[in-house]
């Protein structure tokens, strides 16, 4: 520390080479916790140093680095490439079960496409949330399908390429029947009568699967 | 401890004031190890040549005047005097060829190695201290451009999940308006209706359980209403005149005749 | 941001071109205040780059510059050259002052590790309090290590990455003198004549100051 304090005092009467200026702007930008100005890089450099020379020198020696000396008002700091902003992204990927609410949109769009909202809701027994329908479209497993020639032209749902992917189904007429789903032990309870057939024994049930592959 | 007098009386001036500065000091110490080095140093020599017999008589007498100045030394120093005491007479008396265990000379050899190691960790602390630091002497980059966590979510579902979803919703089980639930109930009414109509082809005996209506027989809830309802109609019907009912044994099946 | 996704997975299949791995790792060290691992290094940077030989180029082009690139165990880092330290006055930060025993106690993990806390008692021939290990693994100098598999199996202490950021040592080979002090025997676990053997001096010594390069 004393050897510090005598270099200084001996520069006291002659600046530093430049190379040396140099790298003392660099080391005191990169350590600052917020820019700094010309001024107060000459401040704490030895006595006579051109810290507006250094910097345009250090700036050069940056040109095309992975980090840049860049003007940040008055003052100026090392900041890294924008090129590389990448690099300073970590992507975690959280697995998440989609909500109860979200599944049973997408079944209802998937076995009853096209479907509307108002046919959702319908089937559901409870409104849809903008949120749900978002989200299902956001993952792209829903999209919009014609509109409905009927009056207020209703936007429609199908299900997209994606939804058969990651579902491993060639079309969405694969998806089990309800007669299936009971041997397979998922449905208990028989229909109320009076709720609507399911949707594969009836014949518009064919018009409508159709739409998800017309465009 | 005659002995500690007359070393008393041999020091300089500066030796016993220094001496008199240990006995203060003597929280300063950290431990009989650390005062037996200091005490070292009075013999300003290479600790590896040093005199532990002589080492000894200065803890000892250290710790006689400690006594003498009524100052409490924690028990560390006392097991630490009596073992010098031990480690004193083992290397002044001859040794006892009958007796077993490590001679004085070697006890006296492990002392000081814990001397010189000691003295070895405290340089090295120091060393280490003297170092170029961290945040002192060299830094770190002030305006870190921290890593952002993009966390991405994934939503999952398996055909199972959708499936189920689907099978769900079709029953309709948790959309039911409360009222609707009375759906899961066979009114005696209701079963006496059915059962007038199907008594007539009961020519045999036949298990009442039989006429219950097939969309009851899936559901326990629907099943033990649509059974205690029918029960309670087949009786009814038996006290008309209509029908026989017979049961084997407790927990047999209850079956029906047409009477004829 | 999906141009660096693309970006990203175009490299799959092609490593980018050295100056380019520099340039990266270069922009990760500047961006980061823990020293970074070439591990982590690779993990953000393209499939198929070489961190490790990038790191040397790099190390290269900082010698003699303001700031250098440092080795911190297994890790790297950009740290300013110590010779500037006077200049960054305002940047110091007051570290705690530590007591003797803590000064001493963290040495003689150093130089002994891993050692329990026996041994650092033996050496110093007083207990170890509570609180001065509790400090140096606050300050995260110190870790725990391996349980010796000795009765009773005692907990060891190592020192850890940012130990050695912190007093610049590349690895806890390079400790001031440790060389000297092992070659002098100062360094063995030797017990007093007559005693049962220490259990842990069984080979354990060898071992000893290499653990930490262990994992």
């Amino acid at each position: 520390m004393t050897e510090d304090v005598d270099k200084i005092e001996e520069s006291l009467f002659e600046a530093p080479p430049m190379g040396e200026q140099e790298r003392m702007v660099e080391a005191i930008l990169f350590a600052s916790v917020e820019p700094v100005t010309v001024a107060e890089l000459e401040a704490r450099m030895p006595h006579g140093s051109d810290a507006a020379e250094a910097l345009q020198h250090l700036r050069k020696r940056y040109e095309g680095r992975g980090v840049h000396v860049v003007r940040v008002g008055v003052a100026w700091a090392l900041r890294t490439a924008p090129d590389l902003g990448f690099l300073m992204r970590r992507e975690t990927v959280e697995t998440r079960k989609l909500s109860r609410a979200a599944i049973e949109t997408l079944a209802i769009i998937a076995y009853h496409q096209p479907a509307t909202r108002a046919e959702i809701e319908e089937i559901r027994g409870v409104s849809v949330s903008r949120g749900t329908v978002d989200q299902l479209l956001e993952m792209d497993w829903i999209r919009f399908g014609r509109r409905r020639m009927t009056p207020g032209r209703p936007v429609t749902f199908v299900v997209t390429q994606n939804f058969l992917d990651h579902f491993g189904l060639e079309n969405a007429r694969d998806l089990p029947g309800l007669k299936e789903l009971r041997s397979a032990g998922l449905l208990e309870n028989r229909p109320l009568p009076g709720s609507e057939p399911l949707p594969e024994e009836e014949g518009d049930e064919a018009t409508g699967q159709d739409e998800l592959f017309e465009d | 401890m005659s002995e500690g007098d007359f070393e008393e009386d041999e020091t300089s001036v500066s030796e016993r004031l220094a001496a008199e500065a240990l006995i203060v000091d003597v929280d300063g110490f950290e431990g009989p190890l650390d005062l037996l080095l200091m005490l070292s140093r009075t013999q300003k020599v290479d600790l590896r040549k040093i005199s532990v017999l002589e080492l000894a008589r200065q803890y000892l007498a250290f710790v006689e005047k400690a006594r003498v100045l009524r100052i409490e030394l924690a028990a560390d120093y006392l097991v630490m005097a009596a073992w010098l005491a031990f480690l004193k007479s083992r290397l002044l008396l001859p040794p006892d060829p009958s007796e077993d265990g490590p001679s004085g000379e070697e006890l006296a050899a492990h002392l000081a190695f814990q001397l010189e190691r000691l003295q070895a960790m405290r340089e090295a602390a120091a060393r280490l201290m003297a170092r170029d630091q961290l945040g002192r002497d060299f830094f770190a980059r002030g305006i870190p451009e921290d890593v952002a966590r993009v966390r991405k979510i994934r939503y999952s579902a398996t055909l199972l999940d959708l499936m189920q979803g689907y099978a769900r919703i079709r029953t309709r089980d948790d959309f039911r308006p409360f009222v609707m639930d009375r759906d899961a109930v066979l009114t005696l009414e209701q079963a006496l209706e059915r059962m007038r109509g199907l008594i007539g082809f009961a020519g045999s005996w036949t298990d009442i359980s039989s006429y219950l209506p097939e969309e009851f027989t899936h559901d326990p809830a629907r099943w033990r209403s649509a059974t205690a309802s029918t029960f309670a109609a087949s009786l009814e019907l038996v006290k008309e005149g209509k029908v026989d009912i017979r049961q084997g044994e407790a927990f047999a099946p209850i079956e029906l005749r047409r009477r004829d």
